[in-house]
C-alpha cells in the first residue's frame, strides 16, 4: 500500500494557480505550515519557555508580525497568535510548545491543512484587494509588519503585508480557496482591462 | 425647439463625427456630445412622450435634472432602459429609442389621454374603477404606465467593486469643488475628486467666465494637472456619488465602459466604490429651476442654463430666435452666451419690477428686455412657435391686456436655483429655507461634511471659490495635516440682484382657457393638481408627493420639488421653510442593481465548500448538492440509476458489506482547559461531566429560549482537553456560542476554544466490513472491539500520517469516522476504494445517509427538528430529570407551555397500506377521521424507502406521540391520505446489537 | 356635523363623481377627512395614525359605535411602515392561531376598496414562496399542508411549473428554483391608499383625526389610564390604544413598562419604472428578498433588516448588496434595470415574530404591536380585533392567542419556525 | 455601512461584526429559582431605547473577541467602546 499523498487547497476545478500581468501577481503557496497558539493567561505568553521556542516574544501589539527563529509569529487575538513559515519547522514548534503548555489551559493546534495560502504582489495589489476587502491598506495605514484579520468576499482573511513592493499573504479556510482564487484573479484581470 | 449645430467651439471633437440612430432614424454627431446635445444638433426637438398625459416632450435640461428625454437604449444584453439622453456620452453606433409612446412618438395613440386630462386629477384612480372590480382595470393600466421596457436578456457585463478610504472626499468637480480639492490635496492629505461628468470644470464648462488671468478653460486644465500630479490624490471622472451613508461612507459608481462603442467594451461596465472619507465636501452645484406657467412643457421650453451649455459646451443651439423669461439674474449670463454664439435674443422677460445691473447691460446691448413680466403661455404643439409676454402686478397677477406676442422657437427660463443638498440631506444634515436665494441650504449635520459653492448656497463663483479653498485646508486640517491656505481664484464682473419668487405664473385674470402649467414632467403634475391635493387636505409636503405623485419620477423632482414646495406655499399660506421638504434618498441618479450585486453573482453568491475528495466523489458519478453550503453527493448514480435505485443500493451495500463515506464537513471543535468539563456541562443538555477521556458521548445544544439547536458527538481526548462534534451547517455557529458564553457570561472559566473543522478531512467507513477494510492499512490504533468499543475516540496514525478515529454511528453499523489532515483526504479515500475493493465497498452519499438513520430512529437536527422543538419532545426529558447543574436554554424546559403533555413529540410512522411508496415529508398527521379544515396532529418529518426492511419508514413530529405509540392516523398530503401508525423511532435493529461487534 | 353616511353624493367617489367634477374643474371634492384640532376628552384615543390606528378608529366607529374618538399622529397619517412597505398581503401562514386571523384581515382586504368606496388597487396577483434545496422544499410541503388544513387557498409546483409561470425567472441561478408555493389569493395593494381610505372613511364616521400631535406622555392614576399627554395639548381619555409600531417601546417606557420588541430598521427599494414584467409576487428565503411590480411599473424589492437596533428610518449599503444580488440571481434581466430610490422604515419585532394585540400592564391601556416586518396585510383584521379590544376591553377571539402572556409560558407562535418565513 | 472601533484591530468595517444585542443583561439564576416572568424578561424584554443604547458587539471576523458600545439608535454614532465587563461611561441620555 502506498503512502497517502498531500494536495494542495487549490487542487482541483482551478486549471490555473498563478497570475501575472504588468500590475500585479498572484499565486498559491502550497505546504506552508501555519499553527494557532492560544493562551489562557497573559502571562504565559511572556513565559521563558515560549519565547525560548519561538526565539522571540509573541508580538503583544494587535495586529503586527514579528520574525522568530524560522518562524513568523502573528497576532491573532489577546493571547493568541499564529506561527506562520516552513511546515517543519511549524511542526516542530508546535510539538515543543505542546509540550511546554501541557499542565496550562492552552491550544497549540496545527492548522497547515485548514488555511490555503496566497501571495499578491506588484503595484496593483493593493487595488485587486480594496475591490475584496474592507481594510484600508494605504501604506500610511498599513505596513510591513502589519497583519490583519478581515473580509475577502464573503470569506474571513488573515492578510499580512510582506514587504514595501509590496507583498501580501492572504490565508482563507481552505475550503473557500477556490472562491477566493476566483475572486482574486477576476479582480487582477479587472484591474488590466481598466 | 429647432436646434442646430453652432460653426463653431463647443467642448466637441469635429474631427471624430459619430453616427447613431433615434427611432430607428441615423443621425451625425460629435464625440464630446451627448445624446441630448447631438439630437438638439439635428434639430429633433420632441425626444418623449409624458407618462400620463402622453404630451409631447423635448429637452428641459442638460444634466441628471433632465425629466423628458428618457430613453432605451440599445437591446438584447446590452439594452438600458429610461436613461436620461442628457446623461449619455455619445458613442459611435448608439441607437436609441424613445419609451412611452406608441406606435411612435409622433403619433401616441395615448396622447387622446391628454384630451381626457381634466376627467383624471391627479390621484384620479383612487375614485373610481371600484366597479365592478379593479382587477378588471388593472391590466390596461399597467400596459399603459411603466416608461421604458425592462431588458429581455440576461445581463452579460461585469461588475467591479473597490472599497476605499480618504482623508477629504470632494463630490463635484466644478469650480468649487475642483478649488477645495487643490487646497486639500496641498496638504498631503489623500484626496479624492469625483464627478459624474466625463469632463472636468462643472459649470464653468458652459461660461464666459474668466478664472483670474485666465479663460476658464485654462484654469481648470492647470487645476486639474496639478491634481493628477499630486501622489495621493485620485480623480475619478464619470463617477456619481450616489449616496451617503453613516459614518462618512460615501457610495459612488463609476461609469468604466457606457461611453465606449458596444464594440470596444471589454472588462467591468461599472465600479460600485464604498469610500470612508473622514471628511466630505460637496461642490455638487446647483440645480436651475424651470418657471411654472401653462404649457410650460412644450419641447423647445428649457432651463436657461440648459440652453447655455447646449450652446457653450456641446455648439448645439436650442433654437434661433429665443425669448427668456427670468425672476433672477442668471438668465442674463445665459443670454449672454448665447447671444455671444449668435442665437438671436427676441426678449427677456423678467418678473422683477426694475432692472437690475445685468438687466440694463442687456437692455444697454439692445435687447428687449421686459421688467415686471412673465411669459403666461407658449403657442405651438410639438414645437414652439411663440411666447406670451404679460405684465405682473406687484402681487404677481398676469395683468390683462399687458400681452405681448413675441415669435421665437426657443423660450428659456429661470426660476432660480437650488443647491444640491441632496447628500447632505442624506448624510443626516439639516436644511433652512434661504429667502435671499429663495431655496433650501446647508444648516448642520452630525457628520464631517460640509457644501460649498453653488451647493452650499453660495451664488457668487468668487466668493464661492473663496469658500471652497478654506473648506479644502481645513478638511485636510481635521484630518491632521498642516495645510496652508492658499489664494483662491477670483472671478470679474459679477453683480448678483435679487430673486423674485413667482413660483407660479399666476394667469388667472387673465382671459380664456390657457391650459396647465407643469411642475413634474415627468410624472405629469401639475401646479393644479397640487392645489387639488391640499383643498382635499393633502397638507403636508409628504402627502402632496405621494397623493399627486411630484417629485417620484426617475428625476425624483429635481427641478420640480421646489417648485411644488413654492405652489404649496402659495395654497396653504405657510412659508416654504415651514412646509419643509421631502426626503433625500439614496441613489441621487438611479444606479445599475448589477452595480450593487457586483461580483455576488453566480457561484461568487454564496461559494460552495468542496469536499476533501471532491474529484474522487465526481468519477464516481456523484450527484452534487449543496447541503448547507457544502457541495456533497447527493448519492453516487451508477448506470443511469434513478436516485431512488441509487440510495437503495448504497444503503444496501452499507448494511450487508462495507460502505464509504465522506463526512469531512462534520464541525469539530477543540475545547481544552482546566475548566472545560464545567463549560461543556453548561453547554449540553447531557450530563458532560462524567465523560473520561477517550470516551465519546452524544450531546444536544439548546438556545437560551430551549430549542434543539444542534447535536453532535463530544469525544473527550484527554484530561481537559475535548473535541466537540457539530453539524455540518452549524460548525461556525456553535464554535461562535462558545466564544460569546465564554467571553460573555463566564469569563472567569478557564477554558481556550478553537475551530478546527477544516483541517481535519473525514471518511466514515460504515458496515460490519469496515474493521476488515481498515485493518489493511498500517495503524497505530488496535482496532479490535475489545480495544476500541463503540463511542470511543483514539489519536495515533495511520499510513504514517496523524489520525484520530471515532467509533460513532448513524447507521447503526459498526463504524469508524477516520480524520486524516484535510491535504491528505483524498488520497485516504482512494486508499480506502481500493483496499475495500475486496469487500465491494461502496460509496453513499447523503441521501443515503439519511435513508440509514431513518431507519435507525435517529434524529436530524433540522429536519425532525425546528425552531420549536425542545429537548423533551425528542426524548430527553430523563435527561434533563436526572442532571442537577444548569445549562444553556434548561430554564426554558421549564416553562408551562414546555411542560405540556400534548407537545408534539419524536415518533416513528408506519405505513399500513402496504404501498412501497414513502411517505411525504411534510404531510400531516390527522385523527383517522377528520378531513380539512382539521387542527393537525403533527407532521411528517423524514420518509424513505428502506431496503433492509423492504417498506417505507418514516419519522415524524406527533402531539403526544410516545403515548400514542400503537394509534392509527391518516397521514394527510394535498387531499391523499394515507393510513399509518404511530410507532417507536427506529425500526431496524431496534435492540443495536449491530453496533457493538 | 359630519356626515355619518357614506353614500352623501358629495363625498362618495365614483366615475360619475370624476365626470361632474371634471367639468368642475375639480373645485367640488370635499377634504378627504377634516384637519381636526384634539378635543379635551374622548372616550377613546388611538396613538398613531398608521394603518392600524386608523383602521382601529373606522371599526370602533362602524362596529362598536364608538365616535367620541380621536386618533392622534405625531407627523402625517400614512407616514409610518404603512407608507413606506412592499406591500404583500396574503395568509400563508403556517400555525392555526396566525392563519385564521390573517385569512380573516384578507377577506377584509378582498371587500375593502367597496368597503371604504376608495380604490385600494388590491391586485391579487398570487404570492410565491419558492424552495432552493431539499429542506426548503420539504418545508414547503408542510406549509402547503398546514394551510390547506387551515382551510386558506394554496398550491405547490414543481421548480419546472414555477419557471413556466414565471418564464423570466432565470435559467441558471445559483439557488436552483426547486419548488413554489403559491396563494392565489395573496397580491399587493396600493400602501398610501389605505391609510387614506381608513382615514376618510373614519372621518365620515365622526372621528377626529389629529394630525402633527405626538404623545408625550400618560397620566395614570392607580394603575389605570385617564388621559394623554401631547405636543397639542392635554387630552382626557379612559381608553388609550397603542398602534405606534417601531415606536412602541418608546410608548411604553413612557407608560411605565418594558416590551419584548427591538426595534429595527428594514429596508426596500424601488427601480425605475418599466412596462410590465412581472405579474406576480415572489419571495425567496434564501435571498432574503421579494419582489413584486407596482401598477405604475416599477419594481418594488423588500430587503432586510439592519442588524442592529435602530430608529433612524434609514437603509444601508451592506444589506442593499445583499439584496440585488439575490434579484440579479433570480431575474438575471433586472441586472441592467436601477434602483430608483432606498428606504427604510422601523419595525417593531417580536421574537417569535407574531404581534400583541390585547391588553398591557396598565388598566385601559391596550397595545397593537410586534407586527415586524409583516403588519401591512393585518391592518383590516387587526383594525376590527383591536376595535374589539378596546370597545369590550377584552381581546377579541381571533387575537387572543397574541398576547403577552406568552413570552412567559413559553407558547411562542413562531411562524419562522413553522414555515420558515418571519413575518 | 458603519465603522467601529475594536477595542483590540482599531476602526473597522460594520460588516466584519455582528450586533449581539442589549448589554448588561443579567442571566438569572440558579434556574430552579427564576421565575417564569424573570426569565422572559431576561430572554425576551429589552429597553430599546430611542437615543443612546448599550449594546455588545463581536468582531466577527476579526479577532472574534467581545465587547460593549454605546451607539445613539437615531444617529448611529457611537458614543463610546468599552470592555466586556466594564461599567458603561457615563453618558447622556443613557439609562440606568
Ligand atoms: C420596508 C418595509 C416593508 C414591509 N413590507 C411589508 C409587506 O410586504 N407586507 C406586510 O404585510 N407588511 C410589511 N411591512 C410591515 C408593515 O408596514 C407594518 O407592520 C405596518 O405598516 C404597521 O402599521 P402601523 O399602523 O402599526 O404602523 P405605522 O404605519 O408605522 O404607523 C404608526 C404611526 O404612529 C405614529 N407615532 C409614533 N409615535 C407617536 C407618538 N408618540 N404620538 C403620535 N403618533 C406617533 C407614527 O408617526 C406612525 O405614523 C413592511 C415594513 C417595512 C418598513
Ligand atoms: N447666478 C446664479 O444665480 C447662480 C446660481 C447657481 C450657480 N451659479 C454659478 O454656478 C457655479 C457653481 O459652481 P460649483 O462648483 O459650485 O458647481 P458646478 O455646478 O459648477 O459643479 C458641480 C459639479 O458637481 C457635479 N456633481 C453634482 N452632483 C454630483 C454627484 N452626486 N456626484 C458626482 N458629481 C456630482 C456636477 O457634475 C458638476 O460638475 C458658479 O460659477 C456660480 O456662480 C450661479
Ligand atoms: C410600494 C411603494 C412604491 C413606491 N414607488 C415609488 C416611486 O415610484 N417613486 C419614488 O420616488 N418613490 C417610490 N416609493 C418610495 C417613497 O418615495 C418613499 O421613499 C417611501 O414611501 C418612504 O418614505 P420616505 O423616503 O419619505 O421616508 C415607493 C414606496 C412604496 C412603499
Ligand atoms: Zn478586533
Amino acid at each position: 500500500m502506498s503512502k497517502l499523498e498531500r494536495m494542495s487547497p487549490l487542487g482541483r476545478g482551478i486549471s490555473a494557480t498563478a497570475y501575472s500581468s504588468e500590475f500585479v501577481s498572484l499565486r498559491q503557496q502550497t505546504f506552508f505550515g501555519v499553527a494557532k497558539v492560544i493562551v489562557r493567561k497573559s502571562d504565559l505568553l511572556g513565559s521563558p519557555e515560549l519565547e525560548a521556542l519561538l526565539g522571540v516574544r509573541a508580538p503583544q501589539m494587535a495586529n503586527t508580525v514579528v520574525q522568530g527563529s524560522g518562524v513568523e509569529i502573528a497576532w491573532a487575538a489577546p493571547n493568541q497568535w499564529l506561527l506562520l513559515g516552513d511546515e517543519a519547522e511549524v511542526a516542530r514548534i508546535c510539538a515543543a510548545a505542546q509540550t511546554a503548555f501541557r499542565d496550562e489551559t492552552a491550544l497549540v493546534l496545527q492548522l497547515t491543512h485548514a488555511y490555503a495560502v496566497f501571495q499578491i504582489e506588484k503595484t496593483g495589489a493593493r487595488d485587486v484587494l480594496a475591490s475584496l476587502c474592507p481594510l484600508d491598506l494605504h501604506p500610511r495605514a498599513f505596513a510591513p509588519g502589519r497583519c490583519a484579520q478581515s473580509l475577502l468576499g464573503d470569506a474571513g482573511v488573515f492578510i499580512q503585508q510582506c514587504n514595501e513592493a509590496p507583498s501580501f499573504r492572504l490565508m482563507v479556510d481552505q475550503t473557500y480557496a477556490g472562491y477566493a482564487w476566483r475572486l482574486l484573479s477576476e479582480a487582477c484581470k479587472s484591474l488590466s482591462s481598466s | 425647439m429647432s436646434g442646430f449645430r453652432l460653426e463653431k467651439g463647443g467642448r466637441i471633437d469635429r474631427s471624430r463625427p459619430l453616427s447613431f440612430t433615434f427611432e430607428g432614424v441615423s443621425y451625425e454627431g460629435y464625440a464630446g456630445d451627448t445624446l441630448g446635445s447631438a439630437l438638439m444638433a439635428n434639430g429633433v426637438s420632441m425626444l418623449g412622450r409624458s407618462f400620463k398625459y402622453h404630451r409631447p416632450r423635448g429637452l428641459l435640461a442638460a444634466g441628471l435634472d433632465e425629466p423628458n428625454a428618457i430613453m432605451q437604449l440599445e437591446d438584447g444584453a446590452q439594452a438600458r432602459p429610461n436613461v436620461k439622453a442628457t446623461g449619455v456620452e455619445l458613442y459611435d453606433g448608439l441607437r436609441a429609442a424613445p419609451v412611452n409612446a406608441w406606435p411612435s412618438l409622433s403619433f401616441d395613440l395615448l396622447s387622446v389621454n391628454s384630451m381626457f386630462a381634466r376627467f383624471i386629477p391627479a390621484a384620479f384612480y383612487y375614485k373610481t374603477f371600484m366597479w365592478p372590480h379593479w382587477s378588471l382595470f388593472e391590466p390596461a393600466i399597467r400596459r399603459a404606465a411603466g416608461l421604458g421596457v425592462s431588458p429581455e436578456a440576461s445581463d452579460e457585463d461585469i461588475y467591479d467593486k473597490r472599497y476605499a478610504a480618504c482623508d477629504v472626499l470632494v463630490v463635484g468637480g466644478g469650480p468649487a469643488g475642483l478649488q477645495a480639492a487643490q487646497a486639500a490635496s496641498r496638504s498631503g492629505a489623500r484626496v479624492m475628486l469625483v464627478d459624474h461628468d466625463a469632463q472636468w470644470g462643472g459649470s464653468l464648462m458652459a461660461s464666459n467666465r474668466h478664472v483670474g488671468q485666465d479663460p476658464a478653460d485654462d484654469w481648470i486644465g492647470r487645476v486639474v494637472e496639478e491634481l493628477r500630479a499630486a501622489p495621493e490624490t485620485q480623480l475619478l471622472n464619470r463617477t456619481l456619488a450616489f449616496g451617503f451613508y453613516d459614518h462618512g461612507l460615501v457610495g459612488l459608481c463609476e461609469r468604466l465602459t457606457d461611453h465606449l462603442p458596444l464594440a470596444e467594451r471589454s472588462g467591468p461596465r461599472l465600479r460600485f466604490w464604498k469610500v470612508r472619507a473622514k471628511s466630505v465636501i460637496l461642490a455638487t452645484g446647483a440645480i436651475e429651476r424651470p418657471l411654472v406657467f401653462p404649457n410650460n412643457d412644450r419641447p423647445g421650453v428649457m432651463l436657461a442654463g440648459a440652453g447655455a451649455t447646449y450652446a457653450a459646451r456641446y455648439a448645439a443651439a436650442p433654437g434661433r430666435r429665443a425669448v427668456f423669461a427670468v425672476n433672477n439674474d442668471s438668465g442674463y449670463e445665459s443670454a449672454a452666451v448665447l447671444r455671444r454664439l449668435g442665437v438671436d435674443i427676441a426678449a427677456i422677460a423678467d418678473a422683477r419690477p426694475g432692472l437690475s445691473a445685468k438687466g440694463a447691460q442687456m437692455a444697454a446691448s439692445g435687447i428687449n428686455v421686459f421688467t415686471a413680466s412673465t411669459i403666461t403661455n407658449v403657442r405651438g404643439g410639438k414645437k414652439v412657435r411663440a411666447a406670451e409676454l404679460h405684465k405682473l402686478d406687484d402681487d404677481g397677477q398676469a395683468v390683462k391686456g399687458s400681452a405681448a406676442l413675441v415669435e421665437c422657437d426657443t423660450v428659456l427660463t429661470s426660476g432660480g436655483w437650488s443647491p444640491v443638498v441632496h447628500l447632505y440631506s442624506q448624510a443626516g444634515g439639516k436644511l433652512r429655507f434661504d429667502e435671499q436665494i429663495q431655496a433650501f441650504v446647508p444648516r448642520e449635520c452630525g457628520q464631517h461634511v460640509l457644501c460649498v459653492g453653488a451647493a452650499g448656497g453660495e451664488f457668487s463663483l468668487t466668493q464661492g471659490l473663496a469658500d471652497a479653498a478654506r473648506a479644502g485646508a481645513a478638511a485636510a486640517r481635521d484630518c491632521g495635516f498642516d495645510a496652508a491656505d492658499i489664494e483662491p481664484a477670483t472671478v470679474d464682473g459679477e453683480a448678483f440682484g435679487n430673486i423674485r419668487p413667482i413660483w407660479q405664473v399666476d394667469v388667472s385674470g387673465l382671459a380664456g382657457e390657457r391650459g396647465k402649467a407643469w411642475l413634474d414632467f415627468q410624472n405629469d403634475v401639475t401646479s393644479d393638481d397640487v392645489a387639488l391635493a391640499i383643498r382635499e387636505n393633502f397638507k403636508s409636503v409628504e402627502h402632496v408627493k405621494r397623493y399627486t405623485t411630484l417629485g417620484m419620477a426617475s428625476d425624483q423632482g429635481k427641478t420640480s420639488n421646489v417648485n411644488g414646495i413654492g405652489v404649496m406655499e402659495g395654497a396653504l399660506g405657510k412659508p416654504m421653510a415651514q412646509v419643509g421638504t421631502t426626503t433625500f434618498r439614496p441613489p441621487y441618479d438611479p444606479i445599475e442593481i448589477g452595480a450593487f450585486a457586483g461580483r455576488r453573482v453566480g457561484e461568487n453568491i454564496a461559494p460552495l465548500r468542496p469536499l476533501a475528495a471532491e474529484d474522487a466523489h465526481e468519477m464516481l458519478g456523484a450527484r452534487f448538492e449543496d447541503y448547507g453550503g457544502w457541495r456533497r453527493p447527493a448519492f453516487y448514480a451508477q448506470d443511469g440509476e434513478d436516485e431512488h435505485a441509487a440510495v437503495r443500493r448504497e444503503a444496501l451495500a452499507v448494511r450487508d458489506g462495507v460502505g464509504l463515506f465522506e463526512a469531512s464537513p462534520l464541525g469539530k471543535i477543540e475545547v481544552a482547559g482546566a475548566d472545560a468539563r464545567e463549560f461543556l456541562n453548561r453547554f449540553y443538555v447531557n450530563n458532560m461531566a462524567t465523560l473520561k477521556p477517550q470516551r465519546c458521548r452524544y450531546g444536544v445544544m439548546l438556545d437560551e429560549n430551549g430549542v434543539v439547536l444542534d447535536d453532535g458527538v463530544l469525544a473527550c481526548l484527554g484530561p481537559n482537553r475535548y473535541l466537540a462534534g457539530t453539524t455540518s451547517g452549524h460548525a461556525a455557529l456553535i464554535a461562535d456560542n462558545m466564544d460569546e458564553w465564554l467571553q460573555c457570561e463566564w469569563p472567569d472559566l478557564d477554558v481556550v476554544v478553537q475551530e478546527v473543522t477544516t483541517n481535519w478531512a473525514v471518511m466514515n467507513v460504515n458496515g460490519p466490513r469496515a474493521r476488515d477494510l481498515l485493518r489493511k492499512f498500517d495503524c497505530s490504533i488496535d482496532l479490535a472491539a475489545e480495544a476500541f468499543p463503540h463511542m470511543h475516540v483514539r489519536e495515533g496514525e495511520i499510513e504514517g500520517v496523524a489520525c484520530r478515529i471515532q467509533r460513532v454511528s448513524f447507521s447503526g453499523e459498526l463504524s469508524y469516522e477516520v480524520a486524516v489532515p484535510w491535504g491528505f483526504g483524498a488520497s485516504f479515500w482512494a486508499a480506502l476504494m481500493d483496499a475495500g475493493r475486496e469487500f465491494g465497498v461502496s460509496p453513499f452519499g447523503v441521501e443515503t445517509l439519511m435513508a440509514l438513520r431513518v431507519e435507525k430512529g435517529f434524529l436530524h437536527v433540522g429536519a425532525d427538528t425546528d425552531g420549536m422543538t425542545l429537548p423533551q419532545d425528542i426524548g430527553f426529558g430523563g435527561v434533563i430529570s436526572r442532571k442537577a447543574a444548569d445549562f444553556i436554554g434548561r430554564r426554558s424546559t421549564m416553562r408551562p407551555d414546555s411542560l405540556r403533555d400534548d407537545r408534539r413529540q419524536f415518533v416513528g410512522l408506519e405505513c399500513l397500506d402496504g404501498s412501497a411508496k414513502p411517505l411525504t415529508v411534510g404531510a400531516h398527521v390527522l385523527l383517522p377521521e377528520s378531513a380539512p379544515p382539521a387542527l393537525t396532529q403533527g407532521w411528517v418529518t423524514s420518509s424513505v424507502y428502506s431496503a433492509a426492511l423492504g417498506k417505507p419508514v418514516a419519522l415524524g413530529m406527533v402531539a403526544n406521540g410516545r403515548e400514542r405509540i400503537g394509534e392509527e392516523v391518516k397521514i394527510w398530503d394535498r387531499g391523499v391520505s394515507r393510513r399509518a401508525r404511530i410507532s417507536a423511532p427506529g425500526a431496524y435493529d431496534p435492540e443495536g446489537k449491530r453496533l457493538h461487534v | 356635523m359630519f356626515l355619518q353616511e357614506p353614500k352623501d353624493l358629495t363625498r362618495h367617489y365614483s366615475a360619475a363623481s370624476l365626470l361632474r367634477e371634471g367639468f368642475n374643474k375639480q373645485k367640488g371634492w370635499a377634504p378627504a377627512w377634516r384637519d381636526a384640532a384634539p378635543k379635551a376628552e374622548y372616550d377613546a384615543v388611538i396613538i398613531g395614525g398608521g394603518g392600524h390606528g386608523l383602521a382601529t378608529a373606522y371599526y370602533l366607529a362602524k362596529e362598536f359605535g364608538m365616535t367620541r374618538i380621536a386618533v392622534l399622529e405625531k407627523g402625517w397619517i400614512g407616514g409610518g411602515n404603512t407608507g413606506r412597505n412592499t406591500t404583500v398581503i396574503r395568509s400563508n401562514y403556517f400555525f392555526p392561531e396566525s392563519a385564521a386571523f390573517y385569512d380573516f384581515s384578507l377577506k377584509l382586504y378582498e371587500g375593502l376598496t367597496r368597503d371604504l368606496n376608495y380604490n385600494i388597487m388590491f391586485s391579487q396577483r398570487g404570492m410565491w414562496n419558492i424552495a432552493h434545496d431539499r429542506h426548503g422544499v420539504e418545508m414547503l410541503h408542510r406549509a402547503v399542508n398546514a394551510m390547506l388544513l387551515n382551510g386558506v387557498d394554496a398550491e405547490l409546483h414543481d421548480g419546472a411549473e414555477v419557471k413556466r409561470r414565471i418564464p423570466i425567472l432565470s435559467d441558471a441561478p445559483r439557488y436552483p428554483v426547486m419548488a413554489g408555493l403559491l396563494q392565489k389569493r395573496g397580491g399587493t395593494a396600493r400602501h398610501d391608499a389605505i391609510a387614506w381610505g381608513y382615514a376618510r372613511a373614519a372621518d365620515m364616521r365622526g372621528v377626529d383625526i389629529v394630525q402633527n400631535c405626538e404623545v408625550t406622555g400618560f397620566d395614570i392614576v392607580d394603575g389605570a389610564v385617564t388621559g394623554v399627554r401631547t405636543t397639542r395639548g392635554d387630552i382626557k381619555t379612559g381608553k388609550v390604544a397603542l398602534a405606534v409600531a417601531g415606536n412602541t417601546s418608546v410608548l411604553a417606557e413612557l407608560a411605565g413598562f418594558r416590551l419584548p420588541i427591538i426595534s429595527y430598521a428594514l429596508q426596500a427599494c424601488v427601480s425605475e419604472p418599466v412596462k410590465p414584467v412581472l405579474d406576480t409576487v415572489l419571495l425567496s428565503i434564501s435571498h432574503g428578498v421579494y419582489i413584486s411590480q407596482s401598477d405604475k411599473g416599477e419594481l418594488v424589492i423588500g430587503s432586510a433588516i439592519d442588524l442592529y437596533p435602530s430608529y433612524a428610518q434609514r437603509g444601508n449599503l451592506p444589506v442593499m448588496e445583499h439584496t440585488a444580488a439575490g434579484v440579479v440571481d433570480l431575474f438575471p434581466r433586472f441586472s441592467r434595470m436601477r434602483f430608483l430610490r432606498q428606504w427604510a422604515g422601523i419595525v417593531d419585532v417580536m421574537h417569535d415574530s407574531t404581534p400583541v394585540v390585547g391588553l398591557s400592564p396598565v388598566k385601559g391601556l391596550y397595545l397593537n404591536c410586534g407586527w415586524g416586518t409583516g403588519g401591512f396585510k393585518a391592518i383590516p383584521g387587526a383594525g376590527f380585533c383591536y376595535a374589539h379590544t378596546i370597545a369590550k376591553n377584552e381581546p377579541h377571539p381571533l387575537t387572543a392567542p397574541f398576547s403577552l402572556k406568552r413570552f412567559e409560558t413559553g407558547a411562542l407562535i413562531d411562524e419562522a419556525a413553522g414555515a420558515g418565513i418571519a413575518h | 455601512m458603519l465603522q467601529i472601533s475594536c477595542p483590540y484591530c482599531g476602526a473597522r468595517a460594520e460588516i466584519e461584526f455582528r450586533c449581539g444585542g442589549q448589554a448588561h443583561l443579567e442571566r438569572p439564576g440558579p434556574h430552579d429559582q427564576v421565575s417564569d416572568r424573570q426569565w422572559a424578561e431576561y430572554l425576551f424584554y429589552r429597553d430599546n431605547p430611542k437615543g443612546v443604547s448599550l449594546e455588545r458587539w463581536v468582531h466577527r471576523f476579526g479577532c472574534r473577541q467581545w465587547f460593549n458600545v454605546a451607539r445613539s439608535t437615531l444617529t448611529h454614532e457611537i458614543l463610546a467602546v468599552y470592555g466586556m465587563g466594564e461599567q458603561p461611561p457615563q453618558l447622556e441620555g443613557t439609562k440606568r
